[in-house]
């Protein structure tokens, strides 16, 4: 077995007197789609947060490449190869959509330090950056604003940003939310060669979509894993149908 | 050709009152004059010294002036006078005489015919050794306010049980009042010109405490008075001058401010009348561009001072008699009232280091 | 009709993203506003609250004219709106969302906490900490709360996990049912056309297509919505 | 030092705060919660106070002058509402810094124009003269006490109406979502006038309680607009209890540093001196502990749950 | 291609330097001390904008800097005069550049120390405490009587600069104009760089330049102390132009308008501060020569900028800013 990209052990956080994270331990290994559902408000997003550093675990330990991440910053982690998405889409939005790209492509360049040269004049900013847009289908875009993308591009732009920064694994925090039946499809078409380049931690509701293509599925209700196993365990699963499925199934 | 002033005062914001005394003073004896070779010309420096830099700067090179004047306090004066004589202009003070320019520093262009600003406290401190053992000092945290508490020491010989600095613009005294009543002084003196006297006074007036307050005249001077109130009254301070001053020139001259204006003029207005009653005097029997003729003019200080007798010192800076003054009610107006001299022919202590 | 919408046009600023669209909610018919990514809905769901008023074409609710009226006329006048995103007062608790803006009727805050009962377990947090999918209940709780005529859904159920998705259909049946006028966006189909009595299809700024769903044939779908 | 003297000052300490508490009052509720930042905050104090003061000295009574500065505040907040800051709300916050600031130099001037360069007469009604004796001997001005029970009956009455009024909620709610409050159907533009009036009300009555008190004069609103903001600022925006809080603090750090530290020094350095060296740390002391404050606690000591 | 601001730009640069040379050149050299003005609160403002307009750190203390890097030039002409040691048995100076260079040291190192701090807040809490910052500055000042405390420092003759008489008002501008448009270029450079397009990034979502990789808090930072050296530069100008520096120059008020410049030429514009500064001492030049009341005017003016010109003066003649 590979050893584990991204592993969490015995998470723990909590809200005041509320668990959001109850001693979670999930890993994610090379070249799969590792799926995280669960109700709404069990913690999933939490998680991500701990795992990207917005939110400090109260105990637990992160590992990621090799090393024990849990006390590094938001931007440290970032450098190391954790590429996410937000659940609400997060962007500088005076930017145009390349800018926003070539932000993240400058940023794991290595430096921000630059004074003086012209980044719209910079042919490794501006190349590498359109290539990422064109990957999710937004080069035409490239030059609005994000502000005036509608929801679904802000979406595909946040997974080329994610894709800009050479990512050694990507936490996805629904990115099918807000797409059109036509964006869902394609994402998931993306998604799937995706994960040749790096595995992908997926949270998402759109259970088509985590039919199709989670290698595995955990299942979290009030903070606790309740169960991990493949597409046809976690459908067969009484207490999963009850928690979350419903007769979707 | 005729005589160019510039004068430079505060007609804007909070310190506005003064500056308005400042120059319907000195417009008064210009007007006086009847010199139609004399013009002036009145700018507003917003008590900001960058603003009254510019103005001077504008005053020179522009309209050409040959004499400035106007300034009230000693930060914007500090700005504006230096470099004015460096280039050669007058500077005639109405009011502020701060002492980096009244020793060592002296100038033969600069020329104040208000006073010396420590000489109203030194004149508290010596009308307070008559009747009172310890005093309870204090002024607000700025150069005029340490000049202040160093003049009323220079005269004081009793015992000073506190020196307090409180904050520039303090609107609140509770805490001061509650050392003073703490102190076991038997007099304070407050230096705490403008608002922050009004508010001190008031909140005095209320505390319950009893000890007698005086001050220098800034503190108590007409501006302020009608906002304080009653509470002002009796209370003592030193002036070179009153409304009640018993001369000819004075009686002429608060009629006449009066009729023109239709209020009480204060010190400011004095300073600022006696300053243009210099510049016009020298006006007429010289050139102003004959720098030595027009100065040897100014230097005999020719005029009817409201204060009495007027004669400048070495340095300038005018060798006056000073006054105890007493706040009183006049019909409804709150006013002061000379009680007796404190300084004859008094001198300020730096025009020893005057080398002129 | 409760509502008519004949012909708007919409811009932001310069550039112009609504070219003419036609669109009739019945007095108590869920109508599916439909469309791939920024085709128009939200803006046309704007132009109808008044937040981006048209600038040709015209809104009448219940037979008003909703020109130049102020958002909150419009409202008041009876739309519910749970737009795209949210957009819960995140500086005020849960229940403070709710009864911010009620207006009296037959939805009461015990009547939503039935509804969500999440909601209830939530009310004195700070609507920033609730999960998503928290969120999108207190906007709908909180949309009801003004006791609606038309109540406007935008993404109504993204983000939701299918348990609760359901048993948002299910309120949105049994609000239709009582005689709530609903214009609903989603984006999954498949939940969707049941409830929809009738459906619009916008393509670029445009209405391209309307008609009941079981109209709108895997031809249609591929065509206008690419599934 | 006596301990006597030492719960005096105390006291003031408390007192300076509750009096910076009503000061603030009325900014806590526009800059606070409408989240505006108003820098004309003082000129309406000022309004206040030359209202109160020109119609207690027409009509002879403190007390309708105090009505009047509240209804001339109130009117002067709602035209500048109406005319100048009901088209900046969905801008940038600079723009309201800028045209407040204008506001500023509008007031200052017009007053002046009006009432003239010299401050007015206002003196505490007959009412409230003197002082009473307190137990353990010490003496205190009625109009002190009378200004401690005004800002705290204002405290409450803030407190309760941000916090537990649905005209609060909406409050809240339009400063962090002005379009998804009117789409709702509340009518946030006139509810914003009617806020930024009783703002702007409770800056004139503060101007007069405090105008008494001090000098009515043109610009005696400005240092009152800083250390309002200090106040807020450091209890919390947003929070009622962070700026009574944070207004006591002010208050009593202000009072100790200005009366102890002075003393403290003494014993290392002669007195004047002391009271120089003093005196400059202590008007500094207040925004040296804001910035403290700051630094570990960067929202401030009550971080707006709510009210 | 030229576009509408750029064409803007060169006309108010070419505007502000043709004005003073044609006024001095009739013998009119008070506006040549107006241009200068102009120009160096052009300058002190553009070191704001860019932690204001680029970075969204709306400081309200820059006047710290303005004033610090102002003392830093008195204090150094007056040691150079009295011939007392400074420092370590370091000696004052009469020359501009080193003063300069002094001036933007010390003003950048306490920027770097007010930074460190303030720059842990946001929103409005980073304003108010970068104004506590500068308040304490301010008092220290006032009441610290080795300097003059509020009486200020008179500096009697102006600084010099080798090879140029800079009591020569067409001189002194001239040195002024050139050190704005530097910094104006420097602003360009930064603007459009790697480390500008993550300032800017900041401003608009923090939260994605960290989740790219880039701390916000050291670009911030960076940022910060850059534009506290300009202002620091400017500072020590203004002092030489009014040969006098005082605490007036650390006071709020000085913050205000500095911000105040800004919006009002149009913030985070390239020319916005000078566009601001332009208006504003003609503003109060003009309307003080016309009447006492003149703030009163000048405060209508103003409020009619906000509201009828959005985006400033720039916005008003160039249009909407655009981000590449
Ligand atoms: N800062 C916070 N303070 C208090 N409670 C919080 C905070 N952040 C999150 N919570 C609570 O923690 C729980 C987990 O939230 P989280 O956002 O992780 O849920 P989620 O699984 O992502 O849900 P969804 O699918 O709806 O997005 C929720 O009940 C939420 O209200
Ligand atoms: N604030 C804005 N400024 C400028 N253009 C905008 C803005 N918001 C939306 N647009 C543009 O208007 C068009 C319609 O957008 P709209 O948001 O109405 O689409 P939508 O159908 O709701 O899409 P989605 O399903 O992605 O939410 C799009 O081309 C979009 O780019
Ligand atoms: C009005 C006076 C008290 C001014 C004082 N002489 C000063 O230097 O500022
Ligand atoms: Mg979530
Ligand atoms: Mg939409």
């Amino acid at each position: 077995m590979a050893e584990p990209v991204l592993e969490l052990s015995d998470l723990v956080k909590n809200f005041g007197a509320l668990r959001a994270t109850d001693h979670v331990s999930i890993d994610l290994k090379p070249g799969e789609i590792h799926a995280l559902i669960g109700p709404n408000g069990a913690g999933k997003s939490t998680l991500i947060h701990q795992i990207c550093g917005t939110v400090r675990q109260d105990s637990g330990t992160i590992r990621f490449a090799g090393q024990d991440i849990g006390h590094l910053g938001v931007a440290e982690r970032s450098r190391l190869g954790l590429g996410r998405t937000f659940q609400v889409s997060s962007l500088a939005p005076e930017f145009s959509a390349l800018r926003n790209v070539m932000l993240a492509v400058q940023a794991q360049q290595g430096t921000s330090f630059g004074f003086f040269k012209p980044v719209m004049r910079d042919a490794s900013l501006i190349d590498r950056s359109m290539a990422m847009l064109k990957r999710v289908g937004l080069q035409d875009r490239a030059r609005l604003a994000a502000a005036e993308l509608s929801h679904g591009e802000r979406r595909q732009l946040e997974i080329a940003i994610a894709l800009a920064l050479n990512s050694k694994a990507f936490l996805l925090d629904e990115p099918m939310a807000g797409m059109g039946p036509e964006g869902s499809k394609s994402l998931t078409g993306f998604l799937d060669t995706l994960r040749q380049e790096a595995p992908i931690l997926l949270v998402e509701h759109d259970m088509d979509a985590v039919f199709a293509l989670a290698d595995r599925i955990s299942v979290l209700v009030y903070g606790r894993i309740i169960a991990t196993g493949t597409v046809e365990e976690i459908r067969r699963d009484p207490a999963v149908r009850a928690a979350y499925l419903g007769d979707h199934a | 050709e005729p005589l160019k002033i510039g004068m430079i005062t505060t007609l804007s914001g909070g310190g506005a009152g003064l500056g308005i005394d400042t120059r319907d003073g000195f417009m008064l004896a210009i007007k006086q004059a009847g010199n139609d070779e004399i013009e002036v010309i009145t700018e507003d420096d917003g008590q900001k010294p960058e603003l009254a830099v510019q103005i001077a700067d504008k005053m020179v090179q522009s309209d050409q002036v040959d004499i400035l004047t106007g300034i009230v306090w000693s930060n914007l004066l500090m700005a504006v006078a230096p470099s004015a004589v460096a280039q050669g202009k007058f500077y005639v003070s109405t009011n502020a005489a701060p002492a980096a320019l009244a020793g060592e520093n002296c100038n033969p262009l600069y020329f104040n015919a208000a006073y010396q600003n420590d000489n109203l406290h030194e004149a508290m401190g010596e009308y307070a050794n008559k009747d009172y053992k310890k005093m309870f000092i204090m002024a607000p945290n700025y150069p005029a306010g340490k000049d202040s508490l160093t003049g009323f020491k220079r005269f004081y010989k009793g015992e000073v049980t506190s020196e307090v600095y409180t904050q520039v613009g303090q609107t609140d005294y509770a805490a001061e009042i509650a050392q003073i009543r703490a102190s076991g002084a038997d007099g304070v003196f407050a230096f705490l010109p403008g608002g922050m006297g009004i508010a001190f006074m008031k909140q005095y007036a209320q505390s319950g405490v009893k000890i007698s307050i005086m001050g220098p005249g800034f503190s108590f001077s007409q501006d302020v008075l009608g906002a304080i109130g009653d509470a002002a009254l009796g209370v003592k301070n030193s002036g070179h001058w009153a409304k009640d001053l018993d001369n000819e020139a004075n009686k002429k001259f608060v009629e006449a401010f009066q009729a023109e204006y239709g209020r009480l003029p204060s010190i400011y207005a004095v300073q600022a009348y006696d300053a243009g009653q210099l510049i016009a005097s020298a006006a007429a029997k010289a050139d102003v561009k004959d720098t030595e003729a027009f100065r040897a003019e100014l230097l005999k200080a020719d005029i009817q001072s409201p204060r009495g007798k007027f004669k400048f010192n070495i340095n300038q800076h005018p060798i006056q008699d000073i006054y105890v003054r007493e706040v009183v009610k006049d019909g409804d107006v709150l006013t002061n009232k000379i009680i007796a001299p404190v300084f004859t022919d008094h001198e300020d202590a730096y025009a020893k280091d005057c080398k002129m | 009709m409760l509502l008519d919408v004949s012909k708007i046009e919409a811009s932001y600023g310069a550039s112009q993203a609504l070219f003419g669209v036609d669109l009739a909610v019945a007095e108590g018919e869920a109508v599916a506003l439909m469309g791939r990514n920024g085709m128009g809905k939200t803006t046309t769901i704007r132009a109808i609250c008044n937040l981006n008023p048209p600038r040709a074409g015209s809104v009448r609710l219940a037979g008003t004219d909703l020109k130049g009226k102020p958002s909150h006329r419009v409202a008041k006048l009876g739309i519910g709106l749970v737009p795209e995103g949210r957009r819960c007062f995140p500086n005020l608790t849960v229940h403070e969302n709710l009864v911010a803006a009620a207006r009296p009727g037959a939805w009461t805050l015990d009547r939503v906490n039935v509804l969500f009962p999440r909601l209830a377990e939530r009310h004195a947090q700070m609507a920033r900490s609730l999960s998503g999918g928290e969120q999108q209940m207190l906007a709908i709780g909180r949309a009801l709360m003004t006791n609606p005529r038309l109540l406007i859904l935008d993404e109504a159920t993204e983000g939701l996990a299918p348990v609760i998705r359901q048993a948002i259909w299910a309120a949105i049946r049994k609000l239709k049912a009582e005689g709530l006028s609903i214009l609903v966006v989603d984006k999954t189909l498949s939940e969707l056309l049941p409830v929809a009595d009738r459906c619009v299809i916008l393509e670029n700024g445009r209405s391209v297509w309307q008609g009941p769903p079981a109209a709108l044939t895997a031809d249609l779908q591929d065509r206008y919505l690419g599934v | 030092m006596t301990l006597a003297l030492a719960l005096e000052q105390l006291l003031n300490g408390l007192q300076l705060g509750v009096m910076l508490f009503l000061m603030a009052a009325g900014l806590t509720l526009i800059f606070g919660v409408m989240g505006l930042i108003n820098l004309a905050h003082g000129s309406l104090y000022m309004v206040g106070a030359f209202a109160c003061a020109a119609v207690a000295s027409a009509t002879g009574s403190f007390w309708i002058g105090l009505i009047a500065s509240f209804a001339c505040a109130a009117a002067a907040g709602a035209i500048v509402e109406l005319l100048v800051i009901r088209r900046l709300y969905d801008r940038d916050h600079l723009d309201q810094v800028l045209a407040t600031f204008a506001l500023i130099l509008i007031f200052s001037e017009g007053t002046r124009w009006l009432f003239g360069s010299f401050p007015l007469y206002l003196d505490i009604p007959r009412l409230l003269q003197g002082a009473v004796a307190l137990p353990g001997g010490a003496q205190y001005p009625v109009y002190r006490l009378a200004i401690i029970a005004a800002g705290a009956l204002v405290a409450l009455g803030l407190y309760l109406l941000i916090g537990k009024t649905r005209l609060g909620m909406r409050i809240r709610a339009g400063e962090s979502d002005r379009e998804m409050i009117g789409a709702l159907g509340v009518d946030i533009r006139t509810l914003y006038t009617v806020v930024f009036a009783l703002g702007a009300a409770l800056a004139g009555f503060a101007g007069a309680m405090v105008g008494a008190l001090q000098s009515v004069q043109v610009g005696m609103g400005e240092p009152v607009l800083i250390l309002a903001f200090v106040v807020i600022v450091i209890g919390g925006i947003g929070s009622i209890k962070g700026a009574l809080l944070g207004a006591l603090l002010v208050g009593v750090v202000d009072t100790m540093g200005r009366f102890l530290l002075p003393q403290v020094l003494a014993l290392f350095v002669p007195p004047s001196q002391a009271g120089l060296i003093g005196g400059a740390a202590a008007s500094m002391l207040i925004y040296v502990m804001m910035a403290l404050i700051l630094a570990v606690k960067p929202r401030g000591l009550f971080a707006a749950a709510h009210a | 291609m030229l576009t509408r601001e750029t064409i803007v730009n060169i006309v108010l640069a070419a505007l502000l330097l043709a004005v003073p040379l044609a006024a001095n050149a009739s013998g009119q050299p008070f506006y040549v001390t107006i241009a200068t003005r102009v120009a160096i609160l052009a300058l002190a403002a553009t070191g704001l904008n860019l932690a204001l307009g680029l970075g969204g750190l709306v400081s309200f203390g820059h006047a710290a800097f303005f004033g610090i890097g102002g003392y830093a030039a008195g204090i150094l002409a007056s040691h150079s005069f009295s011939g007392e040691p400074l420092l370590f048995g370091l000696s004052g100076t009469k020359q501009m550049p080193l003063i300069w260079v002094v001036a933007m040291l010390v003003a950048g190192l306490v920027g770097l120390l007010i930074g460190t701090i303030s720059l842990r807040t946001s929103g409005v809490y980073f304003i108010m405490i970068t104004l506590a910052f500068a308040q304490m500055v301010y008092y220290f000042a006032i009441s610290w009587p080795a300097y003059g405390g509020e009486d200020g420092l008179s500096i009697l003759v102006r600084n010099q600069f080798a090879g140029v008489n800079t009591m020569k008002p067409v001189s002194f501008f001239l040195i002024c104009y050139v050190l704005l448009m530097l910094a104006l270029g420097l602003f360009v450079l930064v603007r459009g760089s790697r480390f500008g397009s993550a300032l800017q990034a900041a401003r608009q979502n923090e939260v994605r330049v960290a989740t790219v990789g880039i701390a916000p808090y050291r670009i911030r930072l960076t940022a910060f102390a850059i534009s506290a050296a300009m202002t620091g530069l400017a500072g020590a100008l203004y002092a030489d132009l009014n040969r006098f520096v005082s605490p007036s120059m650390l006071s709020w008020h000085m913050s205000g308008e500095l911000i105040v410049l800004i919006i009002l030429g149009g913030t985070g514009r390239l020319f916005g501060p000078l566009a601001g500064a332009a208006l504003f001492v003609i503003f109060e030049y003009l309307l003080g020569g016309l009447t006492e009341r003149w703030q009163f005017f000048l405060g209508l003016i103003l409020l009619a900028t906000v509201l009828f010109a959005r985006g400033g003066l720039l916005g008003l003649l160039a249009g909407k800013a655009r981000h590449g």
